[in-house]
């Protein structure tokens, strides 16, 4: 049963150096207040997994937090590059990057795999690719009726998934709408799961075939509002385009990059100080 | 290039879009000629009819002018690799002769690469399921490559060599759409061939700004201009989302 | 695209004889009406694919439209057996029934593979089961990475994929809610998709990740309002329990049985004929 | 019998509910000593927290009152094969001794059978996926059987002998519930042996009820009598069903 604890709490208890950990979210509801935590908690030789390291893992990586990284696409979307993704990879800063690199099908159907118990993922996928000649988690299999030959993949089980979701009940129901991305398959794959929650509210009040996380299958609920910043929670505001162009700026270099983190993560004690001293305030929309 | 690869969509396709040019025309096509064009975006929006130009691949615009929402898992299974796509409307950081995309690195090596790209996303996939494919990139001598530094996703060259007797259902990448003109395809031999010019481009021009020695085609055609209709849909397209977002997303 | 055509023109263009037929919704929406009306164009020699074969088939079995069988549970749920499968099984009669036999599990899974464009599915199954000495098609599978053994069957693809939904637009966009089954999948898995509705609307009014089957997948909508009793369709009718127990007295014996049939199906014109015939009038529900 | 099965039920445990005896049972628990038990029906209701019995396995009523509704597949993936399960709540045509389980055929062969029986259903994932697994069912010469006409679902014995190497990761079958009382697996040898009796049961009857020589435990207990709660708790749900279907589903 999900218990309701403070994302400091629930970051410390649950989350531990050397951990593989996915913070999950299709550019939708991205658990960013989560992931400042662990920077400012320090966590050190994390393997993270994400199909979309964007912004939220571009920090990560840059204050040192990651010592490997499994995903299948790495850029700043609608922007450009992740600075500080490339720097670790291109230089090793601000310390080496082993990467796990596939496609999108692909970790969907590796998360998918975890979800469902099975030690592997069967797809039809690179074809005609150089990734499996870079990657020895790409293997191939053989059909026993067809005799096709189609890739495989083993089955993602991170220590923890971190989820951002608009709601949870009281009991700590949690549902998710809108773009519901990969977050189903990445918190029934992992041991743990955190959940960051717009707010809590009696009745989840979710339609009968609605994305829901039922309590049994959630650690950890905590109520962050705004926690998706400056990725978006459909229904409570929208995504802070102009931040993200902003970003480009402030992480190109390495010094502009920590003189932003040290001032806005590491010296503000949550998010909602953070929020307001960073004036990444979200814009609650009308129409929720 | 945003009207020309507008105009190559058919009304009533099912289209897999990339964010950006291919998401910018996709839509003008679906504001113009082609209202019943059905557009999936990867993060799972299907029919999307978004009235504003999407930032990222998984903007609510997206989720709220869609027929149904569904996971990334079910996009790519049920709906790429289950058959239902027609058309892959892509970007790509590279490309050589025969329709092979690199997004993954520059230079170097791998493991050390001088720029490293973001990488795969779903092209791979995307390439080899759907049934057609069109790439939309700006032609220039670092973007067309005699040879490219990865095979992110492949095109002709690489199905017939590596596919290893993998069925492939798609016919590839038949169309490159760039800044300069339309190349197609040699159905005998694979290769990309320049079919089309823009109007005011020269052959030599694309020629000197192409990294192999690229072949004309006999027939060489002149995309006709944007029309008026064109021209005025695709500048309130770009107001809109300008409006919407602070700046001009997918503009060229 | 959807096009809207009575069930009866749906039926004589979209299913032949010798067909792969899916009829499926589990144990809600089933599409009563369909099957119905395929028994009243006589069709033959039918492969016939649903996970429960419950008294849809069992009619269909009866009035002799099956050559084969594929499915995981031939019940008459909450009351007891199915008799006409039973009789085609133990007697041979109407015509002998080859049957191809499955777990739930292994039938989803099946499906999904289908729908998934993969040749085979995987999964945790059958360990200790009687059941792969008698079906050919269950075989087995290991795990290139952990090298478990693990069961493989092959992707359904059937000819043409009959569902009942609660409503369809009017470009042809289906809306299914509450108990979802296995239809989403067995539509797209096939080759050709037959739904018949409660309604048209103007609007699906659908929650954004509901289960929608957008128009381009669908060959045809027919309007058969309550074309899914006996079963039920969520919002709009319960499950007639006394029509599934009375059943079981009905198709006790062949006699009976083909009385009832030739009186209320084959004397019948269409679903509301039958409706009117059988007294089978199903009760709308006031929580609409 | 159900008030037996239903005590055995811990609360908060994730239950995957067969229909009939189990389903009867197990929402007797739910609404005695363990309300927040999570109730799982194959058709994909999570959490149904039904207040008549459902007749059918896809009743209204299990997705009206449940938490989530998700997918058949679903169902089977992620939350049973998932290893979510902690108890499958199975019936049976027939079990032997070592808790293998038949609902396929009986008598004649597999091709030519006697009787033909419904079939597997979910109970041959269920048995191995759950944690733990308890089967309910009225306890004769005919059900509690030497040897089974086919094994549809297997308990120890198959498990051992047959599992190939493949990692179990359930406990498998470990209780059995009859309406004349409880049989438990020996853990050093598997069998099945008397654990429990009914009040008025004598272990000569239980005996004279089991087609195999039936080993009873040394410390046999007798089921404590039903208490006046549980007999009005299950007297109101079976009124409540009788009232609502015209029929006692799950009735002794």
């Amino acid at each position: 049963m999900a218990t309701l604890v403070s994302l400091r709490e629930a970051a410390a208890e649950l989350v531990h150096d050397g951990d593989s950990v996915a913070l999950e979210g299709f550019t939708h509801l991205i658990p960013f207040a989560a992931g400042h935590e662990l920077i400012r908690q320090r966590r050190r030789n994390l393997t993270l997994i994400r199909m979309t390291p964007d912004l939220i893992y571009d920090q990560m990586i840059g204050m040192g937090c990651a010592a490997r990284l499994i995903f299948s696409w790495g850029g700043n979307p609608g922007v450009g590059s992740l600075h500080r993704f490339r720097d670790a990879i291109q230089t090793g800063w601000p310390a080496p990057l082993a990467i796990e690199e596939h496609s999108h099908a692909d970790m969907a159907a590796r998360y998918q795999a975890g979800a469902s118990g099975l030690p592997f993922a069967v797809m039809r996928g690179y074809v005609g690719s150089d990734l499996p000649k870079h990657n020895k988690k790409i293997k191939s299999i053989e059909c026993p009726f067809t005799g096709e030959v189609l890739a495989a993949t083993p089955a993602l089980h991170p220590d923890v998934s971190i989820l951002h979701a608009q709601k949870a009940d009281r009991k700590g129901n949690v549902l998710i709408y809108g773009i519901i991305g990969i977050q189903k398959e990445a918190a029934l794959a992992a041991k743990k799961v955190i959940v960051t929650v717009e707010e809590i509210v009696d009745d989840l009040d979710a339609p009968t075939n609605a994305c829901v996380l039922p309590s049994w299958v959630v650690s950890c609920v905590c109520v962050v509002p705004g926690g998706a910043h400056p990725s978006y929670a459909h229904g409570y505001y929208k995504r802070d385009n102009a931040f993200c162009v902003a970003w480009d700026g402030i992480s190109r270099e390495r010094e502009t990059f920590r003189a932003w983190m040290d001032r806005h993560v590491m010296g503000t004690a949550d998010f909602a100080e953070y929020r307001r001293s960073s004036g990444a305030e979200a814009k609650v929309i009308s129409h929720r | 290039m945003t009207i020309a690869a507008a105009r190559w969509l058919r009304n009533g396709s099912v289209c897999f879009v990339g964010i950006g040019l291919p998401s910018a025309a996709a839509n003008l096509a679906r504001l113009t000629h082609a209202p019943d064009v059905v557009l999936i975006y990867e993060s799972g929006t299907i029919g999307a009819k978004p009235q504003v130009l999407p930032l990222s691949i998984g903007d609510g615009e997206l989720a709220e002018t869609a027929d149904t929402v569904v996971s990334v898992p079910e996009i790519f299974r049920y709906w790429l690799q289950g058959g239902r796509v027609d058309v892959g409307f892509l970007g790509a950081a590279q490309i050589d002769s025969f329709g092979n995309i690199n997004t993954t690195v520059i230079g170097g090596s791998y493991d050390a690469p001088q720029v490293r790209l973001p990488g795969a996303g779903g092209a791979p996939e995307i390439v080899t399921a759907a049934k057609e494919v069109a790439i939309l990139l700006k032609q220039n001598k670092r973007t067309f490559v005699e040879k490219l530094d990865f095979v992110t996703s492949s095109g002709y060259f690489e199905r017939s060599q590596r596919s290893g007797g993998v069925k492939l259902r798609g016919r590839g990448p038949t169309t490159i759409i760039s800044d300069l003109g339309v190349l197609n395809s040699d159905p005998a031999t694979n290769e990309l061939v320049l079919t089309a010019m823009h109007p005011g481009v020269c052959a030599e021009q694309v020629r000197n700004s192409t990294g192999w020695k690229l072949r004309v085609a006999a027939n060489l055609e002149i995309t006709p201009k944007p029309t008026a209709r064109e021209l005025a849909a695709l500048r309130d397209l770009h107001a809109r989302t300008a409006a919407a977002h602070g700046t001009a997303a997918g503009a060229e």
